[in-house]
């Protein structure tokens, strides 16, 4: 029994987080997060060279097929430098082609969303919002899917319908996408509105995509453990050169205790998404209640982890210049994205209890 | 024990009442959302304001000598909870109504009354602090900005930040240090300095909301005439302490309605997104509605204990603690209610109350910073309410 | 407007404070807890003597009448110094009486009460407990009332059954009490069981006693408060002399805001519970999401209290030579007594939301 | 990353269950409540280790020198977990099998060995410990039991507090002040005391459970052969606190599972109660069910990183935290579903599994002051893993 990273594993996590901090340095997030896709075709372009864009895709259509413990671990370091784009969508959606798509529609598909060539995102709400997927109510493809991630830069849209999974062009006929602005402006979200928009059928049945929310939710969970981490290093950074009094104010018991809870909840954060990574790759049966046991309570940790970092930092907290409030805003993204912490403590009550 | 407003403070609720049905238009919000520029917008307050004061109602707690009326601890408890219930736009004096007037009457020269507590109610001339520094925020007392003697003028260099109404003000009540050796909370004085002198200049401070509500000031080598020192020379410790006493004390009694207000709304939202009828949210509204009227109860003690003669003192933090940490909860509650239309800011038109729920969960997070951090209120508490040792 | 205690209540708590503290020190407190009542009937007497019984009965009748928040300001004393046995029970079912009883009834009883020759308490929850009275369920006089307050000291049970409110004699045929041994052992709580018992009806609808059972809450939360300002009194005592690490650990930040979160709590108790006195007694509208406001406020807030004065005396705290653990104990029955903090909060979204 | 059992791992498991299931008689719980008496229980137990120990089952991670097998870290989480799993009796020998005797094996003489270490095996002889003191708890260096060198003795004086199974021991590892002119964390010593030696007197320490859980032991002018220093005189400080960090790393294999086991339980109870279909209530346990997992992988997580080679450190102050914390969480939410049973002690008809939760409820206020308060934890993480100042 070993729960750490084995050596191959490693070996990716190092990559990504050599790769990701070297092209993703905050001030260029910063820059994107202005920008009105928060997407810029020459970094997808090199970060889809070094095979992220196809991680969850297997070898045979052109993907790294990677485990999910690497993919996670890859997409920690992601959201260390708070990776902005559809880079989380589109593992989502090409998952959900991957687990549901007949042998010839992969074929066609998958190499070139391996490549980065073409992107993919996924929609599940609707205008009554639930990730329930027996509550999804829309007909294919006719009326309305809202807060779809990245949309706009994407070149399909893995659809959910009561009549099941349906590939549509983002770009087709019947299609039109409005700007939902929000806070975590990393990422943006947009309206999606279906009129007799043609659409390629991927599956007749919802429950085969279910396999790849849960896996687009783990990557969530590391992308914030992530976060998490880094808003931890930076307040860490601060307290420790920051004076009041005639001291750093981390030689205060009530800034070290606002530190070492929010190290105890990133630690627990990663504990708690590895093992969600580790039991959906080896398909144990707790696999869905360890995604919800990831999902709620990170929801709770990582507020937890923002409300310190900022606190600890005192007045600088609150400024725009400091970085933390860009991970702020993708924790509060994360709370609903994915089902929100009752929602998943609801799936806890019906799988485990 | 008498939860009632005697006669003469229930006159003095339905006169304001009676005014505001008579002076405040019931569509000014969309008037003013009309109002294109940060500069045009104020002007609007500023002559709000001076329609309050030619009806008598600004600085209603300064003595009637200053142009006040003389108004009791809980006619000014019912005058923010009335101006807060009929939604009045704020008064942009606010500072020089409720800090600087009151540390003038106190502190002030005859001259100084003369100069400046009129305009100060009109409106006329806005003012702002300068107290905390980019070094000086918990630890105020450590603040580095100077003010040397050259004559009959004092020499101020320094930086000033978290400056409410900065951009706008007129004059500024600057906390400065005149003498570098002495302990710190020794040698420190209050400046009233004019925004217009040279040497001054004004920056935007952009907070994690994305706005710029508040402002950093910078100090060059700008001359302070000696006789607009407030106070004594080296006493600004004890001339400054009484306004941060005075913030801590009296800042909950507009949230309170604030807050009241925003909850209302949210049930009335959770009513129809179809969440009333769950009893997880019915759960936590009701625990949110519980600790609104704990506050508000809280708050009514402490008032009417300053009315029986007391001034604001350190008890104060327990109301600070309590809004700014029920003021979080309570946001997250809403976005917990509002499910992911609570991410969406202004300008979608899928978010609920064009966003405002969302700029208003993020500046919550400063409520537990400004005006004394969570951390130093619990510290006051333990050190001069329960008489533990100091500890920082 | 005033809120703080009149002049005549300030007197009334002075005189509560000098008899209690005077009658009920710790160590006679902690004897009355090992019996097997928790009950002296000489220290009863001396308590009647003083009108303290008949603080809930109208002067008319020969009790005090005092006004609800004078009894408040009385019980917030009884409770600081963890006055046991059957008094608080008592004031609740004289208050029951004194509400839903006809003329002749209340001339009858009353009297005996007010002067505390006869002894009162009262039973409402069942097998399957519940604080609502719609859900009373059990005939007149059939059944099982569970944990009765001080049953086994009492005259009268004010009995809530399914048939009305009936005056039911403590020691008469067809009543058998089991003893309930609980955490709080400064208040007993037994089962009663009725078997065909013979019963005084005092009222019809058991709506007539709801405001009885407020009064109970009321000035079970002003005992509380009292409780929570001991457990303060006590912590900040001990955190100023106990020494480690070279001081006083009351100079530790951590500790000093164990503290000031204790006073909050207590201060907050405090205001709940006046005002919900104040409004029993003006007969508010609100009245009676007052008092769920301050029971569910002040079950959180005893708690935090508690474990906060416990959590600072550090092993101390765990001890049973310090007094702490009783008062802890007492907040675990007040948690659950006259409904729980979810069953008031429900009372609130439906009185007041 | 590979949370599967080795083949050797697999074995070793199936080996303790299949030993389990030939000598753990399924009804033992109910034996041992028949028996009177604490010391007539306390013999059950020592009978019980020494059926542990013949089997090879006690002290495992031990080396095979003295009588262990050398278990992997991973081997003892095994083992903890299968006992708890198996509801098997506690070790009465627990300290000296996890605690004493490694440090004797790390720190110890040949002849201490050979005297000590195959008793403590089998459980003929019971150690506890002598740590804490009135005056030295969190500050546990402030420790001011003395042992002054009187030829080849040494002589003790002092007191010691909160000491399990004090009464029933046959020898303490005491640490006790052999310096007191130098500073506080030099000067200290383990001393390894026969408990029958002339001038020690056990007295029992009850709890707010109202049980005598511990102990507090008095030292008057007990006299101590030279030969029972563990370790370096005045290096006592260094010997201590590797069985400190070692007792906050590894105490919570086996809560966890006592934790899960008693979850189970009250999810039982919720639905026998009726409430589990209520949604407020399915929020709560599944709550507690994701704090529980969340312990548990943090815990696999530490263990396998201390299979890799490294210590028991400060980081172990992280499950520390978190397990007591949950505790104490678990229980109140325990306390919520049963309602007002919940109250309800040992010996009441009414009671839910005869008061066992009243006890829970109370022991688990211990939890964040044993083995270091939850503040000292937080302090040793702020300081020792992210290289903040010291603060206390």
């Amino acid at each position: 029994m070993q729960f750490g990273l084995t050596d191959s594993q490693v070996l990716t996590r190092n990559s990504a987080r050599e790769f990701f901090s070297a092209e993703y340095p905050i001030a260029e997030v910063r820059r994107l997060c202005e920008t009105e896709t928060a997407h810029d075709r020459k970094l997808w372009r090199k970060t889809a060279e070094q095979g992220w864009c196809g991680m969850t895709i297997p070898e045979a259509y052109g993907g790294m097929g990677l485990d999910l413990v690497e993919v996670a671990a890859a997409m920690e370091e992601a959201g260390r430098t708070l990776v902005p784009g559809p880079l989380l969508a589109h593992l989502t959606a090409t998952a959900a082609i991957a687990a549901c798509a007949s042998e010839e529609h992969k074929q066609r598909l998958l190499p070139a969303l391996a490549t980065g060539e073409r992107i993919a995102t996924f929609a599940v709400l609707e205008p009554n919002p639930s990730w329930d997927l027996a509550a999804v109510a829309m007909p294919a493809c006719e009326g309305a899917k809202l807060f779809v991630m990245d949309a706009a830069v994407t070149d399909y849209i893995v659809t959910l319908t009561r009549d099941g999974v349906f590939l549509v062009d983002s770009r087709g006929d019947g299609v039109t996408l409005t700007p939902m602005p929000a806070l975590d402006t990393s990422r943006k979200l947009s309206a999606v509105h279906y009129q007799s928009a043609p659409g390629l059928q991927l599956a007749t049945d919802n429950n085969a995509v279910q396999r790849a929310l849960d896996i687009g939710t783990t990557l969530l969970c590391a992308e914030m453990t992530g976060a998490m981490q880094r808003m931890l290093d930076i307040t860490v950074n601060y307290v420790k050169t920051r004076k009041q009094f005639g001291k750093p104010v981390g030689a205060f018991q009530l800034v070290q205790a606002l530190c070492a809870d929010m190290l105890v909840a990133t630690e627990s954060a990663r504990s708690a998404t590895y093992f969600a990574a580790y039991a959906l790759e080896q398909n144990l049966p707790e696999a869905q209640s360890a995604v919800s046991v990831a999902k709620s309570y990170i929801a709770d940790a990582a507020r937890l982890t923002g409300n310190n970092a900022i606190q600890a930092h005192g007045g600088m907290g609150f400024t725009w210049e400091n970085d933390i409030h860009l991970y702020y805003r993708r924790a509060k993204a994360f709370e609903t994205a994915f089902g929100d912490a009752v929602f998943h403590r609801e799936r806890i009550a019906q799988l485990a209890l | 024990m008498d939860l009632n407003l005697s006669p003469s403070e229930l006159g003095f609720r339905d006169g304001l009442r009676q005014w505001l049905a008579d002076n405040l238009s019931p569509h000014w919000q969309a008037d003013f959302a009309k109002i294109e520029g940060k500069q045009a917008q104020f002007e609007y307050l500023r002559a709000w304001q001076r329609k309050v004061y030619d009806g008598g109602w600004a600085g209603i707690a300064w003595p009637k000598e200053f142009g006040g009326r003389g108004a009791t601890i809980i006619e000014q408890v019912i005058f923010t909870e009335e101006m807060a219930r009929a939604g009045a736009p704020n008064l942009p004096g606010v500072l020089g109504l409720q800090l600087v007037g009151p540390t003038t009457i106190t502190h002030g020269t005859e001259a100084q009354k003369e100069q400046f507590l009129r305009k100060i109610l009109s409106g006329e001339e806005i003012w702002c602090q300068g107290f905390s520094e980019p070094n000086a925020g918990s630890d105020l007392a450590a603040l580095r900005t100077t003010a040397t003697l050259d004559g009959d003028h004092f020499i101020v260099n320094g930086q000033k930040v978290w400056t409410s109404y900065g951009w706008a003000a007129d004059w500024c009540e600057l906390v400065v240090r005149t003498d570098p050796d002495a302990p710190k909370h020794k040698g420190l004085t209050v400046l009233l300095v004019d925004m217009k002198s040279p040497g001054v200049d004004v920056r935007p401070l952009r907070q994690m909301t994305g706005e710029t509500e508040f402002n950093e000031l910078f100090f060059t080598d700008v001359r302070v005439p000696v006789e607009n020192v407030l106070g004594r020379v080296n006493d600004g410790w004890n001339v400054a302490i009484g306004t941060l006493m005075h913030e801590r004390a009296t800042l909950g009694a507009g949230i309170q309605i604030v807050i009241r207000r925003s909850f209302e709304r949210i049930v009335e939202l959770a009513k129809s997104l179809g969440k009333f009828a769950d009893p997880i949210t019915r759960q936590k509204l009701a625990q949110c509605y519980a600790d609104i009227e704990v506050m508000r109860l809280n708050q009514m003690r402490a008032y009417s204990k300053m009315a029986n003669g007391g001034t604001p003192g350190p008890e104060g933090s327990i109301q600070k603690i309590f809004w700014s940490e029920l003021n979080q909860r309570f946001q997250q509650m809403a976005q917990e209610i509002m499910g992911p239309y609570g991410q969406l800011t202004k300008g979608s038109e899928y978010s609920i109350d064009d966003g405002i729920w969302t700029y208003n969960y993020l500046r919550a997070r400063g409520n537990t910073i400004e005006a004394g951090t969570s951390e130093i209120q619990r510290l006051i508490l333990g050190h001069f309410v329960l008489g533990l040792p100091k500890s920082y």
